[in-house]
C-alpha cells in the first residue's frame, strides 16, 4: 500500500516537474507545477511530516501558485522561441543534469549512511504533527524564525517598490 | 518504503530544476523550476528527518520554504517591473552583463 | 742585509717610482719624471745583484729562502701571506727583467719625450716592472696570481695608452679579457692545489706534493692542466694567442718590455717555477710541449707573410715562447731559461729598432712602404742586424747557443721527443727566413720618401701622423707622438740602451758554451733538483753536432731570404700568387681570430642579446608588470565566457558544482 | 655606545627639520660623521678574538610577547655597520654639495634611512629585525619617488611607478618573513614562554618540518632584497628612477641587509633546512651570478651596469655563504663590504659624469681622461676592484667565496668562476666607454671639484687599504662566521683533504674517478 502510494505521488512529482519544463505556454506549466506540489505533500505525509504537507498544500499551491498564476495572467503567457541562441546550450544541459543525478545519488547512496536501506526508526505518536513543529519553532528556533518573519516582510516591501508603478520613471 | 527512494527521488528532481534553469528562457518559468529544486531539497530535508527521526529537519524545510516564498515575491516583483518597462521577457535580451 | 731584505728592496723601488711619478704628475718636470722611472728600475736591478751576491754566498743547495711580511688574508685554514721565495729561478728572473727594463726605461726616456702622456707612460711602466718582480718573487700561489694579473693590467694599460685610438682600446680588452682566462685557470689551479694540499704557500706545496699524488694521477694532472691554460694565456701560445698581434697598438717600448722581453715569458716562468707538480704530471708535460711546438710552427709560418712589422716580430716571439715552452716541458728547465734570457735581449733589441724605423716612418708600420734605411740609419741598421742575426741563430750569437740546447736536450730524451728536435730545426729554418724577410725588405733596397729625406735632410719630417689600421687622423692631445719623433740617431739614451742590447745579443750566449763553462745551467741546476722530469743530459759532442747542424739551416735561411727578398725582388709576389690558398690561409693567421669570433664571442652576444630583449622583458618583468597583462589576455579569454546569456553563467556554476562534486567524489573514495 | 650609534643619524635628522635651509646639508654630514665616529671607535674597541655578542644592549620591549630591544655587534655585522656609516658619510656629503629641492625633507629622509639600516644590522631580536627590515623601505620610497628621474621619455615609467613596483616586490618578502618570524617564535617557543631573541631561538631550535618553509619565507625575503636571479624584475626601473646619493647607499648597503639575514637568522635558526637546500640556493646564486653578467655587458645605461654587475656580485656572496663552509662564508661577508665600498663608488661617479655629459648612456661618452685623469684614475680603481682584480680587496673576498664553493660544491664552482671572466669586461668596458677612445662633440670633459673629491678620494682610500690588508676584515669575521657555520655543519668543518686523502672514493666526491 504504502509503495504504490509512494511511487503514484513520485510519478506525479517528477511528471509535474517534466510538464514545468517542458509545457512551452508557462501558463501549464504553472498547472504542472501545482501537480507536483500536491504529490510532494503526498510524499510528505508518507515521509510522517503532516504539518510541513499541510504548509506545502496551503502556502505553495495555495498562495503562491495564485500568486504566479495572476502574474502569468498580467504579463501574458507568450511562449517562446525554438531557437537556442547559446551554442551547446541545449546539448550540455542535460548532460549536466544526468550527471549532477548521479553524482548527487551516489554520494548519498555512496555515503556510510546506514540508516538509508531503513524506513527509519518508530516514531513516537504525533511526530512532525502541528504541534511539535510549533513547538520547535517557538522554542528551539525561535531566532530563525523571527528571522525569517523579518525576510518575509523585507520581500513583501521589496515586491512592491520594485513592481509598484513609477511616477517618475513612467511620466 | 526506503529513504533510499526518497533521495533518489529528490536528486532527480534537483536536476530536472537545473535543467530547466538552463533550457528554458522566459523568467517565469526559470522560477518555476527554481521551486522545483526547491523542493526537492525540501524533499530531502524531510527524508532525512524522518531516516533519524528527529522533527529539525521538519523545521529546516518548512523555513526553506519560507525562503521560497520571499524568492517568489521578489521574482515575480522583478517581472513586473520588467514587464512595465516594456523589457522582452526573455533572459537572454537581459545582456547588461556582457563582458 | 740578507737576501730576501734585498728582494724586497727589489720590489719596493719600482712600486715607489710608479706611485711618486704618479701623484707628481702635475708638479713633476717631464725629464724628471723619466729618470725617477729609469732611476727607480736601475736601483731595482742593483738590489738584485745585492741579493744574487748575498745567494752566491750561500752553500747550492740552501740558496731559497721565503720571507713574509704580514698575514696578508689568512683564516679558515687558507695560508695566504705577504710573502716572497727567493731561489736562483727567481733571481734570475728578476735580474733579466730589471736589467732589460732599465735598458727599455732609458730607451724610453728618448723615444717618448715629445709624447704628451709621458708621466702616465712611466708611471705605467714602472708599475709594471713592479708587477712582473712580484709575479716572480711571490711566495705563494696567491701572490702569484696578483702579480700575474697586475701584469696584465699593466699591458691592458699600455696597450690602450694612446686611449682615443679605438684600435688600441679593443685591443687593451681583448688583451686584458683573454688574461684574465689565463688567471681564472691559475685560481681554478690554485683551488685544486688547496683542496689536494691544504695550502697555497710553495714551500708547503711543493714538499706535499710528491707525497701526496702518485705520477700521472687525475688531480695532479688537472692542476697542470689548469696551470697551464694560465701559463698560454700570458705568453700567447695555442690558442690563447691572438691578443699578442694586437697589442702592438701600444707604444713600441711597451712591446719591446711586456710583450717580447718580460711579461709574455711569464708563461715560461711559471711552467719553471712548478716544475715538481710537471714533475708527477708527465701526462700535461707533454701536452704543454706539443702545444709549444705548434704554436712554434704557426707562429713562425704566419710570420713570414705578415707586412705590418711589429706584428711581424710579435708572432716571432712567440715562435720563440714556443721554444721555450717546449724546453721547460720536456724538462731542459736551463735551457728553456736560457733561451729566455738571450730571447729578452735579441727581442727587446728588435722591437727598440723598429721603434725607431717606425718614429721615422712616422708610424707608418707596413714593411712594403719601407727600404733602404741602411744607409739613412746606420746605428738602427747595425743593431737592428745584431738583433737578427741572434733571432736567427746565427753561429755564435746568443741565439744560436739557447736555442739548439732546447733541441739538443729533447734529443737526448729520445723516443718521441725527437718530433721536437725535426720540426724545431724546421722552425729554426723558418725563422731565419722570416727574420732577413724583415731585415732585407727594411733596410735593404730602395729608398722610400722618408729614408731619402733622412739621407738628403737628416731630419725626420712629415705629415700629420694617421692611425695604421684604420687611416685615421690620430688625437695628438691624447699623447699621440706629436709632430717629432724620435729615432736612435738622434737620441743618447736610446743609443745607449740599444748598443748594450746589441753587444749582449751578440756575445750573451756565451756564458753557456756547452763543455766550457755552463754558467747559468750550473746555477740553476740546483733549483730543479727533486723529483725532474728526466735526468738525461745530451753528451758534449751530441750538444756541438746540434750546434753544427742548428749553424747550418740558419746559413741556409738567411740564404734562403736572400734569395726571395733580394736577389729577385720579384719572386716573392709569383710565388704569393702560386700559393694563393696557402698565402690567404697564412695572412689571415690560420683564421683564429674568425674561429674565436665564431665559437665564443658570438654566442655570447647572442646570450646576451636574448637575455636582454627577450628574457628581461617576458620572463622577469612578466613576473609582475606581466601579471598585468596575463590578467588582461586571461580576462580577454574570461571575457569571451562573459557573454551576458545569465543560462550560459547558470551553466557554468552547475558545471562547476558538478566538477567539484566529482573531485570530491573521486579523492574520498 | 651602540644606543648612540643607532639613534644618532635619527635624532641629527630631527634636529634637521628645524635648520634653515642652507644649513641643513652640513648639519647632516656632522650626522653621519657623528655616527661614523662612533662606529669606527667601536671598531677599534672590538674583540677580535671572540666570537660571541659584544657591546650587548638588551631591555625589555614587549613583555607580553617576548620582544627586546637587543642590540650588539659581532664578527657578521661589525663591518657591515662600519660600510653604513662609511657610505652614509659618502653619500651625505655628496648631496650636501648639491642643490637638491626641498633639502630639509631629503636629509632627514636619508638620515632615517640610515638609523633604520644600522638598525637591521644591530638588531638581536628576530622581530625588532623585521620591523627595522621594512622600516629600512620607507625613506627609500620617498627619497626614489620624490627626488626620482622620470623615465617615461625613454620608454621606460615614471618615478613613483618604479618605485611602487620595487615595494610591491619587497613588501610581499617582508610580509613573508613577518609571518615566519612570528610563526618561529609560536612554534619555538611551543606553548612555553615567546621569546624573539635570535640567541634563544637558536637554541631552541624548531622541527625540521617547520624549518622547510620558514626558511623559505626568509629567503624570499632576503633574495628580493639583494636581488636575485629572477626576484630582480624591481631592480632596472627602480635604479634608473633613483637619486644617485640615494642610490649609492642603496645599493651598496641595503642589498648586504639580505645577505647578512641569511647568515645572521637563516643558516643559525634553520640549519637542518639550509642543509636541506643549500642545493638549491647554490642554483639560483649561480643563475643569478651568470644573469647579472651577461646583463651587464649588453646594458648601455651606466646605471644598469652597475645594477646588474651587483645582481651578479650578490649572487656570488649567496653562493659563498651557502658553501656552508667558513672560508666561504669569510669571503661572502668580506665581499659584502668590499661590494658596498665599491659599488657606492661607482654611482658617485655616475652622477659626476652625469653632470658633464648629461647621459646616462654609455655608448654618448668618452675620451674624459685627457681632461680629468684625476677622476680617470680614481674610475680605473674603482673599476679594476669592481672586477674583482687580484690585489684588490674583491679579488680576496671573491677567492675565499670561490674556494669554499669549491671545495664544497666544485661544479658549482667551476660554473660561477665564469662570471669573474665577465665581470671583467663588464667593467672594463664601463671605464673605457666613459674615459677612452674619442670623445664625443659637445661633450664636457671637466677634471672632478675639490668637493667630489673630499667624497670620493677616502672612498678610493678605502678600497685600496683593504686592498693591502684585507686581513683587516677576515680576522674580526672569522670567529663569529666559523661559529655560525659550525651551527650548521654540526661544527665538524672539513678543510684539506690531505688527511682523509686514501679514503676518498674519488676526486669529486660523487664517484670513483681516478685510478687509485
Amino acid at each position: 500500500m504504502e509503495a504504490v502510494v509512494f511511487f503514484v505521488a513520485a510519478i506525479g512529482a517528477l511528471g509535474g516537474a517534466i510538464g514545468v519544463i517542458a509545457m512551452r505556454n508557462p501558463f501549464y506549466s504553472v498547472l504542472a507545477l501545482i501537480v507536483h506540489l500536491f504529490s510532494l505533500a503526498a510524499l510528505f505525509l508518507l515521509l510522517t511530516s503532516a504539518f510541513v504537507a499541510a504548509a506545502q498544500v496551503v502556502v505553495y499551491a495555495g498562495a503562491v501558485m495564485v500568486l504566479y498564476v495572476f502574474v502569468v495572467a498580467y504579463v501574458g503567457g507568450g511562449g517562446e522561441s525554438a531557437w537556442e541562441p547559446i551554442p551547446g546550450q541545449r546539448f550540455l544541459a542535460p548532460l549536466l543534469g544526468i550527471a549532477l543525478f548521479v553524482e548527487l545519488s551516489i554520494a548519498v547512496l555512496g555515503s556510510a549512511l546506514k540508516a538509508l536501506e531503513t524506513h527509519g526508526p518508530d516514531t513516537p505518536a504525533g511526530f512532525g504533527d502541528p504541534a511539535a513543529i510549533g513547538r520547535l519553532l517557538l522554542e528551539k528556533f525561535l531566532l530563525p524564525f523571527e528571522a525569517s518573519s523579518i525576510l518575509l516582510l523585507l520581500a513583501a516591501v521589496g515586491a512592491i517598490v520594485l513592481a509598484a508603478r513609477r511616477q517618475e520613471a513612467s511620466s | 518504503m526506503n529513504i533510499t527512494w526518497y533521495i533518489v527521488l529528490s536528486s532527480l528532481l534537483f536536476a530536472t530544476g537545473a535543467v530547466g534553469i538552463l533550457l528554458r528562457r522566459s523568467p517565469m518559468v526559470i522560477l518555476l523550476c527554481l521551486e522545483l529544486m526547491l523542493n526537492a531539497g525540501n524533499l530531502a530535508l524531510v527524508a532525512f528527518s524522518r531516516m533519524v527521526g528527529n522533527e529539525q529537519g521538519q523545521v529546516f524545510a518548512v523555513i526553506v520554504m519560507v525562503i521560497a516564498a520571499c524568492e517568489v515575491v521578489v521574482g515575480l516583483g522583478l517581472i513586473v517591473a520588467i514587464f512595465r518597462r516594456r523589457l522582452p521577457l526573455n533572459v537572454d535580451d537581459l545582456r547588461e552583463l556582457r563582458g | 742585509m740578507t737576501g730576501t731584505a734585498w728582494a724586497w728592496l727589489v720590489l719596493l723601488f719600482p712600486l715607489l717610482g710608479s706611485i711618486v711619478i704618479a701623484l707628481g704628475y702635475r708638479a713633476l718636470p717631464q725629464k724628471a719624471a723619466g729618470m725617477i722611472g729609469t732611476a727607480a728600475i736601475g736601483l731595482s736591478f742593483a738590489c738584485g745583484i745585492a741579493a744574487l751576491i748575498s745567494l752566491l754566498g750561500e752553500d747550492a743547495d740552501a740558496r731559497h729562502h721565503a720571507s713574509s711580511l704580514w698575514d696578508y688574508a689568512s683564516v679558515a685554514g687558507l695560508d695566504i701571506k705577504l710573502g716572497i721565495y727567493l731561489d736562483q729561478l727567481s733571481i734570475f728572473m728578476v735580474l733579466v727583467v730589471t736589467g732589460v727594463s732599465t735598458l727599455i726605461h732609458l730607451y724610453s726616456y728618448g723615444y717618448m719625450q715629445s709624447d704628451q702622456g709621458y708621466h702616465r707612460f712611466f708611471s705605467y711602466l714602472n708599475f709594471f716592472v713592479f708587477s712582473m718582480l712580484l709575479l716572480v718573487l711571490a711566495g705563494n700561489f696567491v701572490l702569484l696570481i696578483v702579480g700575474w694579473a697586475f701584469v696584465g693590467f699593466a699591458s691592458y694599460a699600455l696597450i690602450s695608452f694612446w686611449y682615443r685610438r679605438e684600435t688600441a682600446t679593443r685591443a687593451g680588452m681583448k688583451a686584458f679579457v683573454i688574461n684574465v682566462v689565463g688567471d681564472i685557470g691559475l685560481v681554478l689551479a690554485a683551488f685544486l692545489i688547496f683542496r689536494e694540499l691544504g695550502s697555497f704557500d710553495y714551500g708547503t706545496v711543493f714538499e706535499r706534493a710528491p707525497e701526496v699524488f702518485s705520477v700521472n694521477e687525475w688531480s695532479i694532472t688537472a692542476i697542470c692542466l689548469l696551470l697551464l691554460v694560465g701559463a698560454f694565456a700570458k705568453s700567447a701560445q695555442l690558442p690563447l694567442h691572438t691578443w699578442l698581434p694586437d697589442a702592438m697598438e701600444g707604444p713600441t717600448p711597451v712591446s719591446s718590455l711586456i710583450h717580447a722581453a718580460t711579461m709574455v715569458t711569464a708563461g715560461v716562468y711559471l711552467i719553471a717555477r712548478t716544475h715538481v707538480l710537471f714533475a708527477l704530471a708527465p701526462t700535461a708535460a707533454d701536452i704543454s710541449a706539443f702545444v709549444g711546438l705548434a704554436t712554434l710552427l704557426v707562429a713562425a709560418t704566419i710570420a713570414l707573410v705578415m707586412t705590418d712589422l711589429k706584428r711581424a716580430i710579435a708572432y716571432s716571439t712567440m715562435s720563440q715562447i714556443g721554444y721555450m715552452v717546449v724546453g721547460v716541458s720536456i724538462g731542459a728547465y736551463g735551457a728553456g731559461m736560457f733561451h729566455l734570457m738571450t730571447h729578452a735581449f735579441f727581442k727587446a733589441l728588435l722591437f727598440m729598432a723598429a721603434g725607431s724605423i717606425i718614429a721615422a716612418m712616422a708610424n707608418e708600420q707596413n714593411i712594403d712602404r719601407m727600404g733602404g734605411f741602411a744607409k739613412a740609419m746606420r746605428f738602427t741598421s747595425v743593431t737592428m742586424l745584431c738583433g737578427g742575426l741572434a733571432l736567427a741563430a746565427f753561429p755564435l750569437t746568443s741565439g744560436f747557443f739557447s736555442k739548439d740546447e732546447i733541441l739538443a736536450y729533447a734529443g737526448a730524451r729520445g723516443g718521441m721527443y725527437l718530433i721536437f728536435v725535426v720540426l724545431g730545426y724546421f722552425g729554426a729554418f723558418l725563422t731565419a727566413i722570416y727574420t732577413f724577410r724583415l731585415i732585407f725588405r727594411v733596410l735593404q733596397g730602395e729608398p722610400c720618401a722618408e729614408a731619402r729625406e733622412l739621407i738628403e735632410t737628416g731630419h725626420v719630417a712629415h705629415e700629420a701622423p694617421k692611425n695604421p689600421a684604420t687611416g685615421e687622423p690620430e688625437d695628438t692631445d691624447v699623447g699621440f707622438p706629436g709632430p717629432e719623433h724620435h729615432i736612435a740617431e738622434q737620441s743618447a739614451p736610446m743609443r745607449v740602451a740599444m748598443g748594450v742590447l746589441a753587444f749582449l745579443a751578440l756575445v750573451g750566449g756565451l756564458v753557456q758554451v756547452p763543455g766550457v763553462d755552463n754558467v747559468i745551467a750550473n746555477f740553476l741546476d740546483p733549483a730543479f733538483e727533486g723529483p725532474v722530469l728526466s735526468h738525461v743530459h745530451p753528451s758534449i759532442e751530441w750538444d756541438w753536432i746540434g750546434l753544427a747542424i742548428g749553424g747550418v739551416i740558419s746559413l741556409l735561411g738567411i740564404w734562403a731570404a736572400h734569395w726571395l727578398y733580394v736577389a729577385n725582388p720579384e719572386r716573392p709576389r709569383a710565388l704569393e700568387q702560386r700559393l694563393q690558398g696557402l698565402h690567404d690561409f697564412l695572412f689571415h693567421k690560420w683564421y683564429f681570430d674568425e674561429a674565436i669570433d665564431l665559437l665564443v664571442v658570438r654566442p655570447a652576444l647572442a646570450i646576451g642579446r636574448f637575455a636582454n630583449r627577450t628574457f628581461e622583458r617576458f620572463v622577469v618583468d612578466g613576473m609582475v608588470t606581466g601579471t598585468e597583462e596575463t590578467v588582461r589576455s586571461a580576462g580577454g579569454i574570461v571575457s569571451r565566457v562573459q557573454n551576458g546569456f545569465v543560462r550560459s553563467y547558470a551553466l557554468l556554476l552547475i558545471a562547476g558544482f558538478a566538477g567539484l562534486a566529482l573531485y570530491f567524489l573521486l579523492s574520498s573514495s | 655606545m651602540i644606543n648612540v650609534l643607532l639613534w644618532a643619524p635619527l635624532a641629527f635628522g630631527l634636529v634637521g627639520l628645524f635648520l634653515p635651509r642652507r644649513a641643513v646639508g652640513p648639519w647632516a654630514v656632522l650626522g653621519a660623521l657623528v655616527t661614523l665616529g662612533v662606529a669606527v671607535g667601536m671598531t677599534i674597541g672590538f674583540d677580535s678574538g671572540d666570537s660571541g655578542l659584544q657591546y650587548v644592549e638588551s631591555t625589555p620591549w614587549i613583555s607580553g610577547l617576548g620582544v627586546d630591544y637587543s642590540l650588539a655587534l659581532d664578527g657578521l655585522n661589525l663591518f657591515l655597520v662600519l660600510l653604513t656609516a662609511v657610505l652614509w658619510t659618502g653619500g651625505v656629503a655628496f648631496a650636501a654639495f648639491r642643490d637638491y629641492e626641498r633639502p630639509k625633507t631629503f636629509f632627514f629622509l636619508m638620515l632615517v634611512a640610515e638609523t633604520a639600516t644600522l638598525g637591521s644590522f644591530l638588531a638581536q631580536d628576530l622581530l625588532l629585525f623585521v620591523l627595522f627590515f621594512d622600516f629600512m623601505l620607507v625613506p627609500f620610497y620617498f627619497l626614489f619617488g620624490a627626488w626620482g628621474h622620470d623615465r617615461t621619455a625613454e620608454g621606460g615609467i615614471t618615478a613613483s611607478a618604479a618605485t611602487l613596483k620595487m615595494i610591491i616586490y619587497t613588501l610581499i618578502g617582508s610580509l613573508l618573513m613577518l609571518v615566519a618570524a612570528i610563526a618561529t617564535a609560536i612554534i619555538s617557543a611551543d606553548g612555553g614562554h615567546i621569546t624573539f631573541s635570535i640567541q634563544a631561538l637558536q637554541e631552541q631550535g624548531i622541527g625540521l618540518g617547520s624549518q622547510r618553509w620558514i626558511f623559505w619565507f626568509f629567503a624570499a625575503a632576503f633574495l628580493v632584497k639583494m636581488p636575485a636571479f629572477l626576484l630582480h624584475g624591481w631592480m632596472p626601473d627602480a635604479y634608473r628612477a633613483a637619486p644617485l646619493p640615494a642610490l649609492a647607499v642603496f645599493s651598496g648597503v641595503l642589498a648586504k641587509v639580505g645577505a647578512y639575514g641569511f647568515l645572521r637568522i637563516v643558516l643559525p635558526l634553520f640549519p637542518e633546512a639550509t642543509v636541506e637546500f643549500q642545493e638549491i640556493v647554490l642554483v639560483i646564486a649561480l643563475a643569478s651570478i651568470l644573469y647579472g653578467s651577461v646583463m651587464a655587458f649588453t646594458q648601455t645605461n651606466v646605471r644598469l651596469i652597475a645594477g646588474y654587475s651587483s645582481v651578479a656580485q650578490l649572487g656570488f656572496i649567496t653562493a659563498g655563504i651557502f658553501a656552508l663552509r667558513a672560508d666561504g662564508a669569510d669571503g661572502a661577508v668580506l665581499q659584502m663590504v668590499n661590494h658596498g665600498l665599491v659599488v657606492a663608488p661607482i654611482f658617485i661617479i655616475v652622477a659626476i659624469l652625469l653632470e658633464r655629459t648629461g647621459t646616462e648612456d654609455i655608448r654618448e661618452m668618452g675620451g674624459m681622461a685627457l681632461r680629468a685623469p684625476v677622476l680617470a684614475a680614481l674610475f680605473l680603481i674603482v673599476a679594476l676592484a669592481t672586477l674583482a682584480m687580484p690585489g684588490s680587496s674583491n679579488f680576496i673576498g671573491e677567492f675565499y667565496i670561490l674556494n669554499g664553493l669549491f671545495q664544497a660544491k666544485i661544479v658549482f664552482a667551476f660554473i660561477a668562476i665564469t662570471g669573474v671572466a665577465m665581470s671583467a669586461y663588464y667593467a672594463l668596458r664601463l671605464y673605457q666607454g666613459a674615459m677612452h677612445n674619442r670623445k664625443p662633440e659637445g661633450l664636457m670633459s671637466r677634471e672632478i671639484g675639490w668637493r667630489d673629491s673630499v667624497v670620493l678620494v677616502p672612498l678610493v682610500l678605502c678600497i685600496l687599504a683593504l686592498a693591502l690588508y684585507p686581513q683587516l676584515i677576515l680576522k674580526r669575521t672569522n670567529p663569529s662566521v666559523e661559529q655560525t657555520v659550525a651551527k650548521v655543519t654540526g661544527g665538524s668543518a672539513p678543510n684539506s683533504k690531505l688527511a682523509t686523502k686514501n679514503e676518498e672514493s674519488g676526486w669529486t666526491g660523487y664517484a670513483p674517478i681516478g685510478d687509485k
